[in-house]
């Protein structure tokens, strides 16, 4: 296992790559997600008043 | 109100594939992972750190791809004026920032122990920080209107400029960067692939090309619920203003 | 006045797309001289520290034409004197202000400019902190130039002109800071222009301010 | 209500006032008592909103001399609203910096009398300009100072929402406040003094 972290000796640029890559996929994936659910949950909601209102 | 031409459609289509495309994300990613950190062979010359390329080279792909995709929707956008074009590129841009920054600070990870600087002014990185600045300007002008029609006119304008000089830029940052080139600096990654790394590469393309559209989806869905929020302010204050 | 302050942060969070294009702006400035002097490390080492000093200059003036033309046009400067706000103070929270939503940005940004120029990593430091220490005396100018533009057509080119000749000596001693010999000395004498800058800024913005009023 | 204590008469003896190097008006005097409101009338480029700003403390006066109580509220021909922050937010900006007793209900109160109270959260660049305009009224009505100051305070509103003012007006009034308005526009202040500018 040790020899799988060390990587070669590379093991700093490699699994610093590796976490930039990770931070920002899933940070944009998860911030994009949160924003639908919520924008989408208020825009439904609305249209539920709206159409109770009518 | 063309405004909402068909998004009602376009919903229903994305509630349906966005599960799929995540499922297909995910699933990518993990084999592509696997392969790249465990399966692969280590490459004599560059030994380890070619496992960077596996994150390194598909990010430089799907930025590129990112933009085509912007370019495409702004032309579909003048030319036909489709509300949906205009919500596809807005929703993209910053998806392609993320693969064009993850392309560069790998890019300066991986030429720190090939080279031992952090930035290296290579022909392709160079044009890939270029293509970062296209993107942000994009951006900043996307949110410098109030009024979102003259905004997407004005994107979509910007993007098609932008599509026309990609390859001037492209080809003078190669020029220059002959002009200069000591011949000492070595080529990196060029097509020196061996097909054993090729699968790898393939996966982790297909993964990114995955995230790409499962999060496009998502921020367009976002952004036509954002437009239904504010058309139902306006008619309030519109309500409000013509006592009924 | 911190009421003030704290809305205008407010506000510039709100619009960030505005305090972002200074970012990038920088960035660009920074990358332009690979371009035209080519892209030799020992070049542009040599260069490093004047390039991001310049680009932080020109980045820090993007943002001054919206400092307090705006508030004259939709009647808040107005609103603010009658709240009791003197002149002044107005100024003064709107020069922390810019050096917070501009300047402070711009410091967290060196690293990345000093790696495209390949400064070496021991003049980053030298680098920043005269950035953090001259960067006031950009806003404190910046804020005078401003106010005395308001109401003018054609504002923000004239800010320009009158900031960059006021911000010479930022600029000579701050990179002189990483000058090996003198390197103490531009250390006291950049920490003496801003102050100078500092104490001088928020009367001579506060009679721009009032005479736009009138 | 503003206190009734500092609402110190407005004493104004021989006034002038000079803009840009032209004489606007001078030799002006009246004196206007708690609980009393003045309508300046005139023709335009009389120095009607010149007066306003002078007893704003936003010009300095070119002669004579000016008491007025330490807090006024002045609504100009702008109304002072950030188009990104929503009309709450605005106002509660405006009502924190006049401090005082009670923010909140002057708030609230400011709002519903104008009739925002259902728009308070939607962003001020979505308004019309009688919206607007009523959002700088509400400003006025929040802030708690005894002397109002409304250069052309009805502009874009529509007789409904000038009808609704009337109320609070008298009320500022009863309770010891002070208005001085300019308008073209009748405004229900009851019976205001006149004062006639421009007379050249």
């Amino acid at each position: 296992m040790s020899g799988f972290l060390a990587m070669g000796g590379y093991a700093p640029y490699i699994w610093t790559a590796y976490a930039v890559v990770a931070v920002w996929l899933t940070g944009l994936g998860l911030v994009s997600w949160r924003r639908m659910r919520q924008l989408e949950a208020a825009a439904d909601a609305l249209r539920a008043q709206r159409r109770a209102e009518r | 109100m063309h405004r909402f031409a068909n998004p009602a459609r376009f919903l229903r289509l994305a509630r349906l594939i966005q599960p799929w495309t995540a499922a297909a994300m995910f699933a990518c990613f993990g084999v592509g992972l696997y392969l790249a950190l465990v399966a692969s062979p280590i490459d004599y010359l560059q030994r380890d750190t070619v496992r960077i390329m596996y994150i390194h080279v598909p990010a430089a792909w799907m930025a590129m791809q990112t933009y085509a995709v912007i370019a495409v929707a702004s032309l579909v956008s003048i030319v036909w004026r489709h509300p949906l074009a205009d919500v596809a590129a807005r929703a993209a841009a910053p998806i392609g920032v993320a693969f064009t920054a993850i392309c560069l600070i790998t890019g300066s990870l991986w030429g720190k122990p090939t080279w031992g600087t952090w930035w290296v002014w290579d022909a392709r990185l160079t044009s890939v920080l270029v293509l970062l600045f296209i993107y942000m300007g994009y951006m900043a002008l996307w949110s410098a209107f109030d009024d979102r029609q003259r905004a997407a006119r004005a994107a979509a304008v910007l993007a098609l400029v932008g599509a026309v000089n990609l390859p001037i830029i492209k080809f003078s940052v190669d020029w220059w960067n002959t002009l200069h080139q000591p011949a000492s600096i070595l080529r990196r990654g060029g097509p020196t692939i061996d097909p054993s790394m090729l699968k790898p590469l393939a996966v982790m393309g297909l993964a990114y090309l995955f995230f790409f559209i499962t999060v496009l989806l998502m921020r367009m869905r976002a952004d036509l619920a954002a437009q239904r929020l504010e058309a139902a302010a306006e008619r309030r204050v519109m309500a409000q203003e013509v006592p009924a | 006045m911190l009421r003030l302050l704290t809305r205008e942060l407010r506000l510039a969070w709100v619009e960030r797309s505005g305090g972002a294009i200074a970012l990038i702006f920088f960035l660009i400035v920074v990358s332009l001289f690979p371009f035209a002097v080519g892209p030799q490390p020992q070049v542009l080492a040599r260069i490093a520290a004047g390039v991001v000093w310049v680009a932080a200059l020109l980045a820090c003036l993007l943002s001054l034409e919206r400092l307090f033309q705006p508030d004259a046009e939709d009647g808040t400067l107005e609103q603010l004197v009658t709240h009791g706000l003197s002149f002044e103070a107005i100024a003064t929270a709107k020069i922390i202000a810019h050096w917070l939503t501009t300047a402070l940005p711009l410091l967290l940004l060196t690293p990345l400019a000093a790696i495209l120029l390949n400064a070496p990593a021991a003049s980053w430091g030298l680098l920043a902190a005269g950035l953090a220490l001259g960067t006031p005396a950009l806003s404190a100018i910046g804020g005078v130039a401003a106010a005395l533009t308001v109401g003018l057509r054609r504002g923000g080119i004239l800010i320009s002109l009158l900031v960059l000749p006021l911000a010479v000596p930022t600029l000579i001693f701050g990179v002189g800071l990483l000058d090996p010999l003198a390197g103490v000395a531009a250390l006291k004498w950049l920490a003496a222009t801003t102050l100078v800058a500092l104490s001088v800024s928020p009367f001579a913005a506060a009679a721009g301010l009032r005479a736009a009023l009138e | 209500m503003p206190d009734p204590e500092s609402a110190s008469p407005l004493t104004v003896t021989d006034l002038a006032c000079r803009r840009g190097g032209r004489l606007v008006f001078a030799a002006l005097s009246f004196r206007l008592a708690a609980g009393r409101a003045l309508l300046v009338t005139g023709p335009n480029g009389a120095g009607k909103s010149s007066l306003l700003k002078l007893l704003a403390g936003l010009l300095a006066p070119a002669g004579g001399t000016l008491e007025r109580p330490g807090h006024i509220a002045y609504l100009g021909h702008d109304n002072a609203l950030k188009a990104v922050l929503s009309v709450e937010e605005n106002l509660r900006f405006w009502a924190g910096l006049s401090g005082g007793a009670a923010v909140e209900d002057r708030l609230a109160r400011a709002l519903d009398v104008t009739g925002l109270a259902a728009l308070a959260d939607v962003p001020a660049r979505l308004l019309s300009a009688g919206q607007k305009r009523r959002a700088g009224l509400a400003r006025v009505l929040a802030s708690g100072a005894p002397l109002w100051l409304l250069d052309e305070p009805t502009v874009g509103l529509d007789t409904a929402s000038i009808d609704r003012l009337g109320p609070a007006f008298s009320a500022h009034l009863e309770g010891g406040g002070m208005i001085v308005a300019t308008s073209h526009v009748p405004l229900p202040l009851g019976a205001p003094e006149q004062l006639a500018m421009g007379g050249r």
